[in-house]
C-alpha cells in the first residue's frame, strides 16, 4: 500500500517534499538554537513534527493562483510557501532584510508576491479574513482556492463557525485545515471540545469533513489535491483535520509537562521525515549518502541565512512611522 | 445646486464610486434586498446585482473580517454596519487586522475598506443602542475615521473614503438621514484631515463633527444676540486631526468649548480639549470646556435621554460661562 | 391524536395557556395601538403569532428554580414568565413604575424575582450571558434549568457556537430555543443559512436537535416539558427549534414587502390561539361565551395596564445617575 | 513584613478571596491545570478544585458571557484574560452586557465580576500583542478600571475588586510579575478611587499608574539631581479617578506630565491632561504635557519597541520643557 502510494511519485516530486521538510527541521532546530543565543526573543512557536502537515497541503496547491494563510506558528508554512530562509530569519532578528522589515517577527510573516498571506497572532481571527480573500476570488470569478490554516484551539472561536456558514451559503473556494497538533497550548483538545472527531465540525453548514494522518506527507498531498482539484470544480467550501503533534513545547518558555515522553516518543517513531525517507530508500529513490548530502546542503542553506541575518542592519528608528498608512 | 438628503447624499457616492470601480462592492445587513435598514443603499441592488451587493447574516465579526480579507486580495468593500453598536463584536478585527495588516506585514497588505453606519443617539433606543463610538476606533492607530455633518459632507466624504487605500471608519447619524442640504450635480471630493469653519467669530471656538454641528451654529445665533461672536468648527475627518485650523481659530478667540455626543472619559472630545489646551496654551482666556453626554449608558425614557446629551442650553451656559458672562 | 393530546390536560390547565396567550395577543394590539399614539417610542418588536412558543416552554418550566433569558422580542416571554401587564405597559411609556424603571422600554424588560432575566438588544448576545446563569445552577448543584430563547437570525452569531461548546462540555442544563418565525428582519433565514434544518446546528458538539410546531402550544409545552425533564435527569444542555411565525412587521416601522400575503394567511389558518379555542371547544373546555368572557376580562387588563401607565410618573431627571453602579 | 512578587501578591488576593467566599471563582484559558499562562494561579486547582478553578477553551467572547451570566446569577466570578489584548474579541459582552445590566434593568440585575490578566506591552511581542487597552475601558460608564504598580498595591486592590458589586477591569502587566516588594502578613483592602503619592515635590506633578510608575519614579530621582522636586502620583484606580489629589498636587506644583503607555489619541493620559488643564487653569505655569507611546502599531524589533513607548529620557525631557530649563 505504501509502496504502492509511492510509485505513483517521481523521484523528483518525492526529492522536493523530502528537502521542503527538512529544510523546515533545519530551519526550526537553528532558530532554536538562535533563541538560546538572545538572537530572537519574545514568542517563537515551532513547527517541527508538524512538517508533512504544511509541505503535503502546499504541494498540493497552485501558487500562482492559490492564497495560503496561518496562525502565529507560521515559520514551516513561510518555508513550504517558497519564502526564502534568509529573510525569515532576518525577520526573527528584527533586521530590517526581513520579511516584514523587522516589524513582524516569527508570528507575522508575510510574502504578498508568493500569495502567503501571514502570520496571524489571535487564535481564530484569520479565518474570516482568509474566508475574504476567497471571497474575492469568487467575486472575480478566478479559480484560486484559498487553504486556511489553524490549529485545535481554533476552532472553538465563533469567527470560525460564522465563516463556514457564509463559505457556504456564497460557496466559496476555501479549505479550512485544522492542523490538530492535539494541544492548544497546554491544554489537551479533548479537554475543550465537545467532540474528538472534528469532521463533523461543518455538519452545521453542509459541509463535509475530512481527516488525515499528519505524520505522512504523501497521504496529506493525496487528501488536500483531490479537495482542492473539488473545490475548483464545485466551488464549495472544505473542512479538514490533519492528525499532526508537535514535537517541542507551545512557544519557547514552555517545558510541556502536560504531556508523556511516551506520548512524545511514540509520535517520533512515525517522524514525517523518517516516513518518507524510509518510503524512499525501500524504493530506491535515494541513497544514505545522497541523504546526508542533502541534510549537509540544507544545513548550510540555514547556517547562510543565520548569516545574512547577522549582517543584515536594524530598521532605522524613524521607520516606526512607517507603513501605519499606505 | 440639488437638495438631497444625507441618505441620497450617500446613496449617490456609493453609485457613482461603484460606477467608477467595479472592485467596489456594498456588504452587510439588509443592505441588499432590503436597501438597507435606515434605506441608504435604495436601488443598488437592482443596477448593481447580488454580487456586489451583498446581504449577510448577522455574524459582525465574520463579515467584518471577511471584507478585511476582500481588501487585502484586491477589492475594495464598503461594509455597513447596521449600527455602530454593533461594531462592538468586530472590534478584534478592527483592531488587530484591518489597523495592523500593513503595518506586521511590512507595508506589503494594503486594506482599502470602509466601515460605515449610524453612529451616536437616536431616539428611544435604551443603553445598547445609543451609543457613540468614535473614541474607540480614534484611539487605535492605522484607522482613519470621518464623520460628515451634511448632505455636501457626506457625499465628498465618502467617495474620498472610498477611494483611500487605508481601512475608514465612517461615522453617520441616524437622526441626520433625512436632514436636507445643498448639493453640487458636478463630481466632487472632500479630503481627509480638513476640518471646516462653518461660522466666523471672534469671541469664542466651538468646535464638533457629526450630528452636535447643527447645535452649535444653533448655540451661535443665540449667542450673536447677546453679544458673543462665536466662531464654529465642523472637524468632519477626526483621524487625522486638523490642529492647524483648530489651534489658529482658538489663538484668535482666546476661548474654546467642545462638544461630543460619547461619553467624556478618555474621548475625542476630551483629547482635543487637552491638545487645545496645551497648544494655545499662552493664548487662552479661559478653561476649555468639553460639553459631552453624562457619563452614564442611555436610558429609554425621552426627558431623561435629552438630559444625558449636549443641548443648546448646555453649549449656552457654557459658553457664557467661559466668557465670564455667567 | 389532537384531541387524544388535549385529552391528557385539565381543563384548568388548558384555560390557563389560553389566558396567557390571549394576555399577550392583546397586550401586543394595545402596544401597537399605543405606539400608533407615540406613546411608545423606537424599537417595539411584538410577539403577535408567536403565542404558543413562550406559553408552551415557559408553562412547562419551574420558575422557583427555572430561568428564562431571551432578546429584544420580549413582551410574550415577560408575560409568560407571568410579569403584570401594568409594569409592562408602564416601561413601554418609560414611566418610573415600569419594570426597568423607564430606563430599559420594550427591548428591556426584566424581573429577577420572577427569575425573567430580560429582554437583551444585541443579536446572540444573550446566549452566553443565558448559559452563564446555568453555570451558576451546574456550580451551584441546584436543579434549575435555563431557557434561553433566540431568534433565526442569532444562529450565526458565533457567540451562539461557543455557548454551545462550553456548555456540552461542562454538562450544563440549558435548554437552547431557536424561535424560528423565518425571518430576521427582512430576510428569509434560508438566505443567510447554509442549513434550513436547524437541528443539525448542535451536531459539532454532540448535543442532538430537536424541532417542533410553534403554531401548537401543546406540542410546544409537551416538547419542551420532556427536554426539561431530560436535562434535569442528565444535566447536559439541549437545542430545540420552534418553527413560528410573526404576523407583524420586524418592528413597528417595516411594511414586511419580503413576504407574501398569502404566506400570512396561511399561517393565520393555524394560528395558536384558535387551534388551542378549537381544541377546547371540541373537547367540551369552553364554550363561545366562556372564550368571549375571558377576553373580555383580558381585554380589560389591557386597558388597566394602559390607565396605570398613563398615570405613572416619569422617572425624575436625576434618575438619569442612578443604578450606574451598584 | 514578606517580600514578594506581584504574581505571588495576586496570586494571594485569589487565595484569600476564594476562601472567604465560596461564589468567587476562577475561569480562563489555562488557569488550572497550567497554572495560568503566567502562573498566577499556582497550586489554586489543587486547593479549590476544577469546580472552581475552570479552564476555559479558547472562546473569549463566549467565556466572557459566561462569566456575566454567572455573576448576575449570583457568583463572584474572576476571569482571566490570558493578555487583555484577547479581550478585544469580547468588547460588546463588557459594553453591552457587564457594564449596561445594572441599568437597563432599573438596577436589578448586578454584574459582581472581575476581568484581569497583563494589559501594555511586554518585549519582542510585535502589534497584536504589545497593547495598553485601558482607553477602552475606561471611556463606558458602568466598568471600574484599576491598574496596580506594586506588589502590595496588586494584592490590597485585587482583593478590593473581588469583594466589589460591580464589574471590575483590573489591568495587570506581564514585565511586572516578577516585580518585589513588600506586603505585611495582616489582611488588608486598597479602596476604588484614591491614588497614591509615591513622592513628595514641589516643582512638578508626574502622574502614571501601572507599569509606568517606575519610570516616573526612576525620572524623580534624576531630576532631583537637577533641582526639579517631583512630585510622583501613582493613580491605581484609572476609574473613579481621584480627582482631588491630582488637582491639589497640580495646584501646589503648577505643573503636570502625565505618562500613559498607551497610544494618546483619546487616552486616559490625554483625558486627565484635559481634566488638568480646565481645573487647575489658573495655577499653571506650564502647558500640561502627556508623555505617551508614539501612535503606531508595535513593531517587534527591540530599539524600535523601545523608541514608540515612554522612557526616562522622554520625561525628564518634557520635564525640563516645561520647568522651561531646557
Ligand atoms: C484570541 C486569542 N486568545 C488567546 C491567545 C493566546 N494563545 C496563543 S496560542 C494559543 C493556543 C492555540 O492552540 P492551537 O490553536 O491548537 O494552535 P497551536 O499552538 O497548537 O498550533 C493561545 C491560547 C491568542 N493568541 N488569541
Ligand atoms: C449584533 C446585532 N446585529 C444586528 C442587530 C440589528 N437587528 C435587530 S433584530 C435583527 C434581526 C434578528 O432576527 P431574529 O434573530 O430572527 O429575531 P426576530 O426578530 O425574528 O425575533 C437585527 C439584524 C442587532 N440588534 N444586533
Ligand atoms: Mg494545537
Ligand atoms: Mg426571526
Amino acid at each position: 500500500m505504501e509502496t504502492a502510494q509511492v510509485r505513483q511519485y517521481s523521484k523528483e516530486f518525492l526529492s522536493g517534499l523530502m528537502e521542503k521538510m527538512l529544510l523546515i527541521r533545519r530551519f526550526e532546530e537553528k532558530a532554536a538554537q538562535m533563541y538560546g543565543l538572545q538572537k530572537i526573543g519574545g514568542f517563537c512557536h515551532l513547527y517541527i513534527g508538524q512538517e508533512a502537515s504544511g509541505v503535503g497541503s502546499i504541494s498540493a496547491a497552485d501558487l500562482s493562483r492559490d492564497f495560503i494563510l496561518t496562525a502565529y506558528r507560521d515559520h514551516g508554512i513561510a518555508l513550504a510557501c517558497g519564502m526564502k530562509p534568509g529573510h525569515l530569519m532576518a525577520e526573527l532578528f528584527a533586521k530590517a532584510s526581513g520579511c516584514s522589515k523587522g516589524k513582524g517577527g516569527s508570528m507575522h510573516f508575510f510574502d504578498s508576491s508568493l500569495h502567503f498571506l501571514g502570520g496571524n497572532g489571535i487564535v481564530g481571527a484569520h479565518i474570516p479574513v482568509a474566508t475574504g480573500v476567497a471571497f474575492k476570488i469568487h467575486l472575480k470569478k478566478e479559480s484560486g482556492v484559498v487553504l486556511c490554516f489553524f490549529g485545535d484551539g481554533a476552532i472553538h472561536q465563533g469567527s470560525f463557525h460564522e465563516s463556514l456558514n457564509m463559505a457556504q451559503i456564497w460557496k466559496l473556494p476555501i479549505l479550512y485545515i485544522c492542523e490538530n497538533n492535539q494541544y492548544g497550548m497546554g491544554t489537551d483538545f479533548r479537554r475543550v471540545s465537545a467532540v474528538t472527531d472534528f469532521t463533523v465540525m461543518g455538519n452545521s453548514y453542509g459541509i463535509k469533513g475530512k481527516q488525515t494522518n499528519g505524520m505522512d506527507v504523501l497521504e496529506v498531498y493525496n487528501v488536500v489535491s483531490g479537495e482542492i482539484d473539488r473545490i475548483r470544480r464545485e466551488s464549495t467550501p472544505g473542512f479538514l483535520e490533519i492528525r499532526t503533534y508537535r514535537y517541542k513545547g507551545h512557544s519557547m518558555s514552555d517545558p510541556a509537562k502536560y504531556r508523556t515522553r511516551d506520548e512524545l516518543e511514540a509520535y517520533r517513531e512515525q517522524d514525517p521525515l523518517l516516513l518518507l525517507k524510509t518510503k524512499m530508500l525501500n524504493d530506491g529513490h535515494i541513497t544514505e549518502e545522497q541523504f546526508e548530502a542533502l541534510d549537509a546542503r540544507i544545513k548550510k542553506l540555514c547556517d547562510d541565512a543565520v548569516k545574512f541575518a547577522d549582517k543584515s542592519d536594524e530598521p532605522a528608528l524613524q521607520s516606526i512611522y512607517d507603513d501605519v498608512f499606505a | 445646486m440639488a437638495v438631497i438628503t444625507v441618505r441620497e447624499a450617500l446613496r449617490q457616492a456609493l453609485e457613482e464610486e461603484m460606477d467608477r470601480d467595479e472592485n467596489v462592492i456594498l456588504m452587510g445587513e439588509e443592505v441588499a434586498e432590503y436597501s438597507g435598514a435606515y434605506k441608504v443603499s435604495v436601488n443598488l441592488l437592482d443596477k448593481f446585482g447580488p454580487e456586489r451587493v451583498i446581504d449577510t447574516p448577522i455574524s459582525e465579526e465574520g463579515f467584518t473580517g471577511i471584507g478585511i480579507g476582500a481588501a487585502i486580495a484586491g477589492m475594495r468593500p464598503v461594509v455597513e454596519w447596521m449600527t455602530i453598536n454593533f461594531s462592538l463584536q468586530a472590534i478584534d478585527q478592527i483592531y488587530n487586522n484591518a489597523a495592523k495588516l500593513l503595518y506586521m506585514s511590512g507595508g506589503q497588505l494594503k486594506v482599502p475598506i470602509v466601515f460605515r453606519g449610524p453612529n451616536g443617539p437616536a431616539e428611544y433606543l435604551a443603553s445598547q443602542h445609543s451609543q457613540a463610538l468614535q473614541s474607540i476606533f480614534c484611539h487605535c492607530p492605522g484607522l482613519k475615521v470621518m464623520a460628515p455633518s451634511s448632505a455636501y459632507d457626506a457625499k465628498g466624504m465618502l467617495k474620498a473614503a472610498i477611494r483611500d487605500d487605508n481601512p475608514v471608519i465612517f461615522l453617520e447619524s441616524e437622526l441626520m438621514y433625512s436632514w436636507k442640504g445643498e448639493v453640487p450635480d458636478r463630481e466632487y471630493l472632500i479630503p481627509f484631515g480638513e476640518a471646516d469653519i462653518k461660522r466666523n467669530g471672534s469671541d469664542v471656538t466651538l468646535i464638533s463633527f457629526s450630528k452636535p454641528v447643527k447645535l452649535l451654529l444653533d448655540a451661535a445665533v443665540e449667542l450673536a444676540k447677546e453679544g458673543i461672536s462665536a466662531e464654529v468648527i465642523d472637524l468632519r475627518t477626526l483621524k487625522p486631526l486638523d490642529e492647524v485650523t483648530i489651534f489658529n481659530s482658538v489663538k484668535k478667540t482666546n476661548r474654546c468649548v467642545i462638544v461630543d455626543e460619547a461619553w467624556p472619559f478618555a474621548s475625542v472630545g476630551s483629547h482635543i480639549g487637552y491638545l487645545v489646551s496645551s497648544n494655545c496654551f499662552d493664548f487662552l482666556d479661559a478653561p476649555v470646556e468639553l460639553v459631552s453626554s453624562e457619563d452614564v449608558p442611555m436610558p429609554y425614557n425621552h426627558r431623561l435621554e435629552l438630559a444625558v446629551q449636549p443641548s443648546i442650553k448646555k453649549i449656552i451656559d457654557t459658553v457664557k460661562r467661559v466668557s465670564y458672562r455667567s
